[in-house]
């Protein structure tokens, strides 16, 4: 659906997205985002939605003024990059509501702003456990976009329920891609040395990477690069069914149906369904500003289960897991764990 | 500028690049033995195996893993690259000086290899996967090969063909939404060819009926088709996905010869397009250097008023040429589509532009840019890959090594690449 | 009515400038296929007309709105909204909105004017710069670093922060004409690599101290300070974001009338440029000039990239310049829309830059991707690159020989 | 083959190049078109041959009308063509050229060199001119190039030959060579139309010359018509053929080349110890065949080529490889071979092509910046004076005739401070009118007190202009005579054989 249909219903309350240059269909966060808000306006009908894809980063705050001047009711921004400029904004326009995806902007709190962050190195240690339980090979691997934290909180969660698994059933899968080092995970300093693609956009990089890790040995790849990630669905295609992948961000069965099959899960981030609220309240009125952290224990981050393989008691670990992961008896620092 | 690369090549006195050359190559050789060889710890061992990622149409013969000594093996390929730089340096190769320069390149590509991969080490990838490497790169390579078949096609008769990176586009988002609907690559290919076919025509009659500059009217339907699929993808493909959803193509493993290790997997079990490239490459020389057409095609490159005087066609020629080279980087779309999946804006992310500078430093022949694109191809596969066995090398600049290696290589070519004579000067008879 | 008669000889004269604005006629035409033959809404409308023999009236009704909003919220998005404007002229109010347009125009336009002079400037000599974005992108690196890193009173700091720019992209000039000049090297793949590796090396300083934000693990770089900004002509509590990058930029604009039409060495350029051998005859030293012109080339690519971050957002993330945010392609259709020309670029970017405002404006109102806009752009410099063509369409006379002058020379061989 | 010309008018925009044109070449005839340049040949051999097509008029073939709408045609009518700028591809070889657009096919639709070469071999064989089917086109000297040429036309066995000016760069033997190639050829009754511009060959060779003035036919003549006759009807108005000089008064020498070694870009020593004075007031003309080291001696002294070995010295400076700038501020004036290569911008004003050499010095720059003005006026008085014909010194250069630019070149070089003055084939492709006036040009400077070198294939004005002649033969200098030398002599010493009674 685009625009011009959504916007065709009429609508009062004008819920509005500006998207990183990545746009409404990256594959990625910005899609998630323009979902929610597609949601919130399918669920009530008095929602209109509209987005506006940034040309670059100087393009943010003219795009923000552009919706504040339209009298948006809510505006949902996308990503650290557009922290600064939805800071200033948030503190220029107090009775403007905002809501940020994936940071929590390093300003003076302001009046209208809330923060949506996810811990997705909590979904990522299930993604870990359950890649380590289901390989064949032995190996799994994973690799990121760029070397920053919204990405390597994944690839560190990953590593994390890996070496968890190492530990508990005595074994010794390993990962490729991503090796963690000391750093206070708390302050978000997910630190390591890994591989990463250099941008966000190439596939080509994303199958060339994957097929060298099937040829390293890893069966699962988990692919932390937004559309790149498309490229390792490429390549497990390329080998046939015995290598999978382990979607991220949103559930890949849903976002990328075609290519279901591959998926052995996801480790979702729910960008989509807390925009989505964040969006409804603020159409009731009920919004709050302030900061909302995505964890398995409000829902915010989800494991999803893609792949009908996946052994009933594998699934009932997973739960303990969770459980045990809400409950902050089992860390998802990686760092906690010996080497497998 | 070619000529002004050439008047400013003039005054300098030839044998000063060679000794360059010669003495680079010594250097390489020299790091690679003392550098990276002597003192890599405590006697590590480094292993190359052949096994391929993808064995589903049954495994190629076995090939025994191979375990080296790391120190003695770096050693000695150094050695072996200072040989090579010896040779230049004591024979004075002009000519043959980059050949040894090319050589250089790989033997020191094998001995990084040999080095990152050693046991104890810090690389999480206790072996190098030769063959992987080779199935791996074919991929780009491909890709590149057919845009420089492309490049070289219209280059021939004396078009500047910069439009590679719009027809490789163009060839991919119509090749996969005809996939997409039809699940048929054939069909695919056919749509691609038509429009990379169109968009050769676009800039043939620009260009030739026009006479307007080759290298704008390339730029900009790139710019253009550029602009139009990113504009295509947001208002037509994400409200309509399952036209962007297509597989990818299936490989056509060619039963006895998929057996012989190494060269079975890369060359052997590919998907049609890969074979339908190679094809391309052989019909390309063949045509064009042995052929009448050839002949003509070349003349009209390089002389085209010598051309017309015989009563060739200078207009024809280049029409036909221009709107096959489109046809071919169409397809060489769609193969990128049916090994890729699917379509983005971004995805072909310069490689129309990387195949136009391997046909240059192929020096505008399909043997020259096959060995160009290979370069590249190779040499990206690993940047990307070497990133997992942990060399102490931040992982931006190893991105950067793919780009640097063509600058170096290009640079090496000093003056020696000569476009035909008439490439990119609009033709009228009056 | 003889003006009038003398109107019409100056279109049927086919000067460029008529051809420019023709070659923007047929543009927007294009443009408007393009949304007829894609939007749903038309579609369907013409689908009914078809379907129930009905007269087309409505199809045609529904195209005009759609294709009409569309065109109407490029212009109020990049020039004027005139009812807005209206309001503002009498109640005195509102004057920011009115004018944001063309500020964002302009802020536009500054970077692309810039970057285009500089690839217009190589082509004068003959020669083929597809590095400007690798070129801007290390102007931008090197000016944020001065700026970030250097402590100084703002009289000294802002130019030195220009300075630096200019240095950054001098570095990623002279790497292709040193090449070229002593080893042959063909600027094109130089150039053209060039730009990749540029990319990774920003990503790189991004990434690790002293260029990245402190406390931030994230790709993005410390923030200019005040005094080393650009800052908005009508100051910062005006919300126009039109800086003084303006007034760099028609430095620029002067100074490259004078290197072109003026100066010694700019007329050796357009000699090498023209013709090599007789320029080497003439004493003209090849390789020396073909190497400042990179130089220089490269060096206001470098400006036009730290005017670009100290004009608006102050600092570089991992998107600076990158995908669809890049210059260098921009630049040369540009440059060749203005025929490598000071002023003939001066008008292209402006035009550039209002397509492009205008386009993102569109998207807002309309839902149709600015992409468009680039569309339209490129079918300009097409119908401009092809002035016969346009002449075959409008029946003009006879072109001018200025207007068939052809830009480059192939390879330059 | 009888050919006719019925009202043959060909136009380029404003410009009629040529205006209701008839004429007969009857069979077996050699038939002369003389004319200015410009005037309009090139273009009626370029309609006849099928290149361009004539706006109005019709073309007879042995009495019927025949539409030529490419070379295609004319070729296969039995016309074949030598041009005056060859039409040979530089990198293919003798073989693949002559065979161009005709070529001997196997399957596949592969060439048959073997056939090629044979075709090749016969028509030298018939008509003895012989060549290597294999050498590639560029590496052969101007001559072979042509006779090439000829082959080509022979190949496609043409019953027509046109000759466009083919001897503009020939020797005076090759020359002969040719003219007697062309008697047999027509003697076995080709027809042959032979453009010139040397009113001697013309009258020895051709049955019936023809006179174009800008466009037009002025009248047809027998070969028993004077030389003055003959430039008369050309130019339209009387012209002295012969260079009026007074005796020179040598004077210090200027220009000094000792023991000069110089390698061409395959290497190989060209130019192989030579030595050469040039006195102040006296024209040292440089005969010799084209390709035998002349070129680059002089890309050597002008700084152009780089010297293996020996020296140059300027006015008592050693400039040997010394940057053509450092050269040319020596005062070294230099007339290049190729004017339109290394001469002139064609897409430059007038004004600018005067200060080409130039551009840095007062009153045309200060501190980098130009002074247009200066540079304007400079123009005006040199095109004033120097009688360059030209609408106006913005005007770019490529709208100016060939003779024209030429001038451009001479006054600009000619108004700069000058010590010697190097010109290399000074007035290549001119007409009589041209010649005259720039061989006066030439010793003006010469009786200025300058130095004057003067490299030159064309025999007659080597022999006008030189004070003294040097004779050049691979790379060497092999005789410097005086100018009363006979014309036999010389010839023989431009190839290689020194006759009795020479140094
Ligand atoms: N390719 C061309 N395109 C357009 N005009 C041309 C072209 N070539 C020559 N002309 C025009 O034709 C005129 C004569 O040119 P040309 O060089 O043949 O004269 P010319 O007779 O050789 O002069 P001169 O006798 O002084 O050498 C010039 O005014 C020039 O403008
Ligand atoms: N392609 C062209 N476009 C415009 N004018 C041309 C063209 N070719 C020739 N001319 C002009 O037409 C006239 C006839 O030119 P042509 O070449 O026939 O002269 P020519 O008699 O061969 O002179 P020359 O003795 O120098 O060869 C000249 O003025 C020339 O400049
Ligand atoms: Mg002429
Ligand atoms: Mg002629």
């Amino acid at each position: 659906a685009t625009t011009v249909s959504v916007a065709s219903a009429a609508g009062k309350f004008k819920a509005c997205v500006v998207t990183d240059t990545g746009g409404i269909n990256d594959h990625s966060f910005n899609a998630s985002a323009w979902a929610g808000l597609q949601n919130a306006a399918k669920q009530d009908k008095n929602i209109t939605a509209s987005y506006l894809s940034s040309t670059s980063s100087a393009s943010y705050t003219p795009n923000i003024n552009k919706f504040i001047s339209q009298g948006c009711g809510i505006i949902v921004t996308v990503g650290f990059l557009m922290d600064g400029a939805t800071a200033t904004a948030a503190n220029a326009h107090p009775n403007q509501k905002f809501a940020i995806v994936d940071d929590v902007p390093n300003a003076p709190k302001s009046h209208g702003l809330l923060a949506l962050t996810y811990d997705t190195n909590q979904d990522a240690f299930l993604g870990g456990y359950v890649a380590a339980a289901m390989s064949k090979t032995g190996v799994v691997a994973t690799y990121g976009g760029a070397d920053i934290p919204p990405v390597t909180i994944y690839m560190d969660g990953f590593v994390a329920g890996v070496r968890y698994y190492d530990q508990h059933m005595h074994k010794h899968v390993k990962v490729l891609g991503w090796t963690p080092s000391a750093g206070n995970r708390a302050k978000g300093q997910f630190n390591g040395k890994g591989t990463f693609v250099g941008n966000f956009t190439d596939q080509t990089a994303g199958k060339t990477i994957t097929s060298g890790f099937f040829a390293d040995g890893a069966d699962i790849v988990f692919p932390v690069a937004g559309g790149v990630g498309l490229g390792s669905v490429a390549a497990a295609q390329q080998t046939g069914k015995k290598h999978s992948i382990m979607w991220v961000d949103s559930d890949g069965c849903f976002a990328e149906k075609a290519d279901c099959a591959y998926f052995i899960g996801s480790v979702t981030k729910g960008v989509t369904t807390s925009v989505q609220n964040a969006v409804l309240a603020a159409a009731k009125g009920t919004f709050k500003p302030g900061s909302y952290v995505g964890t398995l224990a409000n829902g915010g981050v989800q494991f999803y289960f893609d792949s009908p393989t996946v052994p009933a008691s594998l699934k009932a670990t997973v739960q303990t897991l969770t459980k045990g992961i809400e409950s902050g008896t089992i860390s998802v620092d990686p760092t906690k764990y010996p080497v497998g | 500028m070619t000529t002004l690369a050439a008047s400013a090549a003039k005054v300098r006195q030839p044998l000063g690049r060679t000794k360059a050359i010669g003495w680079f190559i010594v250097v390489v050789g020299l790091f690679t033995m003392f550098g990276m060889g002597v003192g890599t710890g405590t006697a590590p061992h480094s292993t190359l195996t052949f096994t391929p990622i993808d064995v589903s149409h049954g495994a190629p013969w076995h090939l025994a893993n191979l375990t080296l000594p790391t120190e003695w093996t770096l050693v000695l390929l150094g050695a072996v690259i200072v040989a090579l730089g010896a040779e230049v340096l004591v024979r004075r190769l002009a000519k043959g000086a980059m050949v040894r320069v090319g050589l250089m390149a790989i033997v020191f590509l094998v001995a990084v290899l040999v080095w990152a991969s050693r046991q104890p080490g810090p690389s999480q990838v206790p072996f190098i996967n030769v063959t992987a490497i080779l199935v791996g790169s074919a991929a780009i390579t491909m890709i590149l090969i057919y845009g420089s078949l492309s490049g070289i096609l219209c280059e021939r008769a004396g078009v500047v063909n910069i439009a590679i990176e719009g027809q490789f586009l163009g060839g991919y988002l119509v090749g996969e939404m005809i996939d997409s609907a039809t699940n048929n690559w054939l069909l695919a290919t056919v749509g691609g060819l038509v429009i990379g076919a169109l968009l050769g025509w676009l800039l043939a009659f620009l260009a030739i009926r026009y006479l307007s500059d080759q290298i704008i009217v390339g730029v900009v339907i790139v710019t253009m088709f550029t602009g139009l699929a990113s504009y295509f993808n947001s208002w037509v493909l994400t409200p309509y996905p399952n036209l962007n959803n297509g597989n990818i193509a299936s490989n056509l493993a060619i039963p006895g010869l998929m057996k012989i290790p190494i060269i079975g997997p890369t060359f052997f079990d590919e998907t049609g397009f890969f074979y339908l490239m190679l094809v391309l490459v052989g019909l390309v020389s063949f045509a064009l250097f042995r052929t009448r057409w050839g002949l003509r095609v070349r003349a009209v490159g390089e002389h085209p008023q010598a051309a017309a005087a015989v009563g060739i066609s200078v207009e024809r020629t280049r029409y036909v040429n221009v709107i096959l080279g489109g046809a071919v980087a169409g397809v060489g779309g769609v193969a990128f589509a049916a090994i890729q999946g699917q379509f983005t804006p971004s995805i072909t992310s310069g490689f129309g532009y990387i195949a136009l500078a391997a046909m240059i430093f192929g020096r505008w022949r399909p043997s020259g840019a096959v060995a160009a694109c290979t370069l590249f191809g190779v040499s990206a596969y690993l940047a990307y890959n070497l990133q997992s066995y942990q060399v102490p090398i931040s992982t931006e600049i190893l991105l950067m090594f793919p780009y640097l290696i063509t600058i170096a290589v290009s640079a090496g070519l000093v003056g020696r690449v000569r476009p035909p004579a008439a490439d990119g000067i609009p033709y009228s008879r009056e | 009515m003889p003006s009038a008669r003398r109107l019409w000889d100056r279109y049927r004269s086919a000067s460029p400038i008529t051809i420019a604005l023709l070659a923007l006629v047929l543009g927007l035409v294009v443009g408007a296929v393009i949304i007829i033959a894609t939007t749903p809404a038309i579609l369907n409308a013409w689908r009914g007309t078809f379907h129930s023999w009905g007269a087309p009236g409505h199809a045609l009704k529904v195209t005009f709105d759609n294709v009409g909003a569309a065109y109407r919220s490029i212009f109020t998005g990049s020039i004027v909204d005139p009812p807005q404007f209206w309001h503002s002229v009498t109640t005195g109010r509102g004057w920011t909105a009115s004018l944001t347009p063309l500020s964002e125009t302009l802020t536009y336009a500054v970077p692309l004017v810039i970057a285009s002079i500089a690839v217009g400037i190589t082509f004068q000599t003959g020669l083929f710069n597809i590095g400007a974005n690798g070129q801007a992108i290390l102007g931008g690196i090197a000016g944020v670093a001065v700026a970030t890193l250097v402590h100084l009173p703002m009289a000294l700091h802002l130019p030195l922060t220009l300075l630096a720019g200019i240095a950054g992209g001098v570095v990623g000039g002279a790497i292709p004409g040193l090449l070229k000049a002593y080893t042959g090297a063909h600027e094109v793949i130089v150039t053209l690599m060039f730009n990749y590796v540029a990319s990774y090396f920003m990503l790189f300083t991004l990434l690790s101290t002293p260029l990245q934000l402190p406390n931030q693990t994230n790709a993005i770089s410390r923030t200019m300070p005040g005094g080393t900004q650009l800052a908005p002509l009508f100051g910062t509590s005006s919300g126009l974001r039109v800086n003084y990058g303006i007034v760099v930029a028609l430095a620029v604009t002067l100074f490259a009338i004078w290197l072109l039409d003026r100066s010694s060495i700019g007329f050796e350029f357009r000699m090498t440029g023209a013709n090599p051998h007789a320029a080497r005859a003439s004493g003209i030293n090849a390789r020396r000039t073909l190497v400042i012109s990179f130089l220089i080339s490269g060096g206001l690519a470098g400006l036009a990239g730290v005017a670009w971050v100290a004009g608006t957002t102050h600092y570089i993330d991992q998107n600076f310049l990158q995908g669809s945010a890049g210059i260098g392609f921009t630049a040369i259709t540009v440059a060749l829309l203005g025929r490598n020309r000071p002023i003939g670029i001066v008008w292209g970017s402006l035009l550039f830059a209002a397509l492009e405002v205008g386009g993102s404006n569109m998207q807002a109102n309309t839902g149709i991707p600015y992409d468009l806009a680039t569309v339209i752009q490129s079918a300009i410099v097409i119908f401009v690159a092809t002035p016969v063509l346009v002449k075959e369409i409008f029946r003009l006379r006879a072109l001018r020989a200025e207007s068939v002058k052809v830009a480059t020379a192939g390879w330059g061989s | 083959m009888r050919l006719e010309l019925r009202g043959i008018t060909k136009k380029f925009g404003s410009l009629t190049a040529n205006d209701h044109i008839d004429l007969i070449v009857e069979p077996g005839q050699i038939h002369c078109l003389l004319g200015e340049n410009g005037a309009g040949k090139s273009t009626l051999m370029n309609v006849l041959f099928g290149l361009l097509q004539a706006d109005e008029g019709e073309i007879l073939i042995d009495g019927e009308p025949v539409r030529l709408a490419n070379s295609g045609d004319a070729v296969r009518r039995g016309i074949g063509m030598v041009h005056q700028h060859f039409m040979l591809v530089p990198v293919f070889s003798v073989a693949e050229n002559v065979v161009l657009g005709f070529e001997p096919t196997r399957s596949l639709d592969r060439l048959d060199y073997a056939r090629a070469r044979e075709n090749i071999r016969s028509v030298s064989r018939e008509f003895g001119l012989e060549v290597d089917p294999d050498a590639t086109v560029e590496s052969l000297p101007i001559g072979l190039q042509q006779r090439v040429e000829i082959i080509k036309a022979l190949s496609h066995d043409a019953q027509l030959l046109i000759l466009d000016e083919p001897t503009a760069v020939l020797t005076p033997q090759e020359a002969d060579a040719l003219m007697a190639i062309m008697r047999s050829l027509a003697a076995s009754g080709k027809s042959i139309l032979f453009i010139s511009h040397k009113l001697k060959e013309v009258r020895q060779v051709s049955d019936v010359i023809t006179v174009i003035r800008s466009g037009r036919v002025i009248g047809s003549v027998p070969p028993t018509a004077s030389e003055n006759e003959l430039a008369a009807m050309m130019v339209g108005r009387e012209v002295s053929l012969v260079v009026q000089k007074s005796a020179a008064t040598p004077r210090e020498p200027v220009l000094e080349v000792r023991d000069l070694v110089v390698r061409d870009d395959r290497g190989l020593a060209v130019v192989d110890g030579v030595s050469l004075e040039v006195h102040a007031g006296e024209i040292v003309a440089l005969a010799g065949v084209q390709g035998n080291g002349q070129t680059e001696l002089v890309e050597a002294i002008t700084g152009l080529r780089h010297v293996e070995s020996g020296s140059v010295v300027l006015a008592g400076r050693d400039i040997t490889n010394h940057s053509p700038r450092e050269i040319l501020d020596a005062g070294l004036g230099h007339i290049p071979e190729d004017r339109q290569r290394d001469g002139v911008v064609l897409s430059m004003s007038v004004a600018d092509n005067m200060v080409l050499n130039t551009p840095r010095r007062a009153p045309f720059a200060r501190h980098g910046t130009r002074n247009l003005r200066a540079v304007r006026d400079h123009a005006e008085t040199l095109v004033e004076s120097f009688d360059v014909r030209t609408s106006s010194v913005e005007a770019p250069l490529s709208s100016l005739s060939g003779g024209n630019q030429q001038k451009v070149i001479v006054a600009r070089e000619l108004s700069r401070p000058l010590e010697v003055l190097v010109a290399s084939q000074p007035t290549r492709g001119l007409d009589v009118g041209s010649i005259e006036y720039v061989h006066r040009e030439i010793v003006r400077v010469r009786d200025d007190g300058h130095a004057v070198l003067i490299v030159s294939s064309e025999l007659d004005e080597v022999m006008a202009l030189g004070d003294r002649v040097a004779v050049m033969f691979q790379g060497r200098i092999t005789g410097i005579v005086d100018p009363s030398t006979s014309r036999e002599d010389v010839g023989l010493l431009m190839a290689g054989s020194a006759p009795a009674g020479t140094r």
